[in-house]
């Protein structure tokens, strides 16, 4: 047998609020249900929605809920402030990406977006993903998984690549 | 929305304690009160073809019919250290909510194929009145 | 002694029943009993000019009238992997304590900037009597 | 079986509740129902001659007169990132299981020698009737 009692099924517009056994009119977006209603079913009362909390849709719960903040200590920026309707929106602050932590990036943290020192930059990082970066720039060398401006190599040390890169020289004298 | 863990409740460790029913992946709240509602998940990698992610998570939610859009009771999230080939990570989390008759209890995570369900003393998911 | 947590009593999920109260940082117990205390609180890095900690940690305390000095109840301390660039580190603590009326009950982090207050879900405190 | 661990139920934070005993490291149910479990124990290193494991693991275990095995109640277990000199790492467990009376819990882990033993409220262990 149905432990809890079905709920019967209320007009459009309307829940089915237990304390009362009755359906009641919904409060609009950006209220809540502060009391029930009486008999005849749409006299609810609705109370806005108190400062730092808010309700995105028509509800006929017994609080808001709590604006989230955004983590600015952490590079999050603000993209548009909690209201009575919306929840805050956050972003990342200049020269950071998110770092999604779910496929939805519902959550996330934002990370500094990388120089790429001594490189061409192939995609520039944006609020969505990191910079992407290309080769060295001219008059730079690539050694180790790094690029070195030309002008730092010295003749005894300057390999293939960084002849290649800097011209025989090796010390950017043509440069 | 994160995908909902689907739950075992006859065999075994029963999760549902004190008349609290089990319906579609969900703990049904039997009459209105405070809860403590707590939910431990163990992850587990590599699994094929996956990499290590760098991070999980896990999500107690709240479906109510006064409401059209799942409420986040309480949130796990930790990041995994890079190296290191198989891990475990356990997420407990634990608090008490009120809760209205016919409201739903759910445990979303940030990645299903990635939870140990081999145990039911590893994954669990429970509550009880006040 | 380590940096006291403040906690939003009264929005959202947070709510006092039963007289306990909240005030200056701290549960005020209302009747003497053994509770279950509780508390989640979510870590998170990297902050502006602070390098990554190698640990942080997490106290529930009581200060009491019959005694001078606070007294550490449950304590969660972790170390950090060391590299990995933005990281999550939840701590939970929870058990069952004996308290007297008038005792009260904080948080104290070891590093208050790193705590994520940004979300209710991911970091709360609370208890209720047995 | 994994070592068990033992507990001081006197001094300080006396782990016993609401009239469970404690004898031969266990906890005995003085009465059947159902009981919110829980347990934490802290892991550190390193200790003289023994390298960082991969991994600690906890388990909260029942023993009944009923059945000559002990059964898993509650299980946490965790890898740790390998590098780090000291290192520190909390588990805890905690849900509600049904007992007998008479039943016995005991609290099981990976390594004895890495439990920080030093302070009652980094390591606890306790159960209270729903």
């Amino acid at each position: 047998p149905q432990r809890h009692a079905t709920k019967p099924r209320c007009p459009a517009g309307t829940n089915w609020i237990e304390r009362v056994r009755r359906c009641c009119a919904q409060c609009p977006a950006g209220k809540f249900l502060s009391s029930p209603c009486s008999s005849h079913g749409n006299d609810s009362v609705c109370t806005a929605c108190p400062a730092g909390t808010f309700r995105t849709q028509p509800n006929t719960l017994p609080e808001c809920q709590a604006c989230y903040e955004c983590d600015r200590q952490a590079f999050q920026s603000v993209l548009s402030n909690c209201s009575a309707t919306s929840n805050v929106v956050c972003g990342c602050e200049p020269g950071h990406f998110r770092d999604c932590l779910d496929e939805r990036c519902s959550d996330f943290s934002c990370r500094q977006c990388q120089p790429c020192t001594g490189r061409l930059i192939q995609r520039p990082c944006s609020e969505a993903q990191d910079t992407l970066c290309g080769s060295c720039k001219p008059d730079f060398y690539a050694e180790g998984g790094e690029c070195w401006p030309c002008r730092t190599s010295a003749p005894e040390t300057c390999g293939k690549e960084c002849q290649r890169a800097c011209g025989s020289g090796g010390d950017g004298s043509q440069g | 929305h994160l995908p909902i863990l689907q739950w075992e409740d006859k065999r075994g460790l029963a999760f549902t304690k004190n008349n609290l029913s089990y319906s579609s992946n969900a703990l049904v709240i039997p009459v209105s009160g405070d809860y403590y509602v707590y939910a431990q998940v163990t992850f587990r990698g590599p699994i094929e073809n996956k990499s290590k992610p760098n991070s999980v998570t896990e999500i107690i939610t709240k479906v109510t019919d006064s409401y059209p859009e799942p409420t986040q009771l309480l949130t796990g999230t930790t990041t995994l250290s890079e190296k290191g080939n198989s891990w475990f990570q356990p997420i407990y989390l634990g608090a008490v909510v009120s809760l209205e008759v016919g409201d739903k209890l759910m445990v979303n995570v940030s990645d299903i194929k990635l939870v140990d369900y081999t145990k039911e003393h590893k994954t669990f998911f429970g509550a009880f009145l006040l």
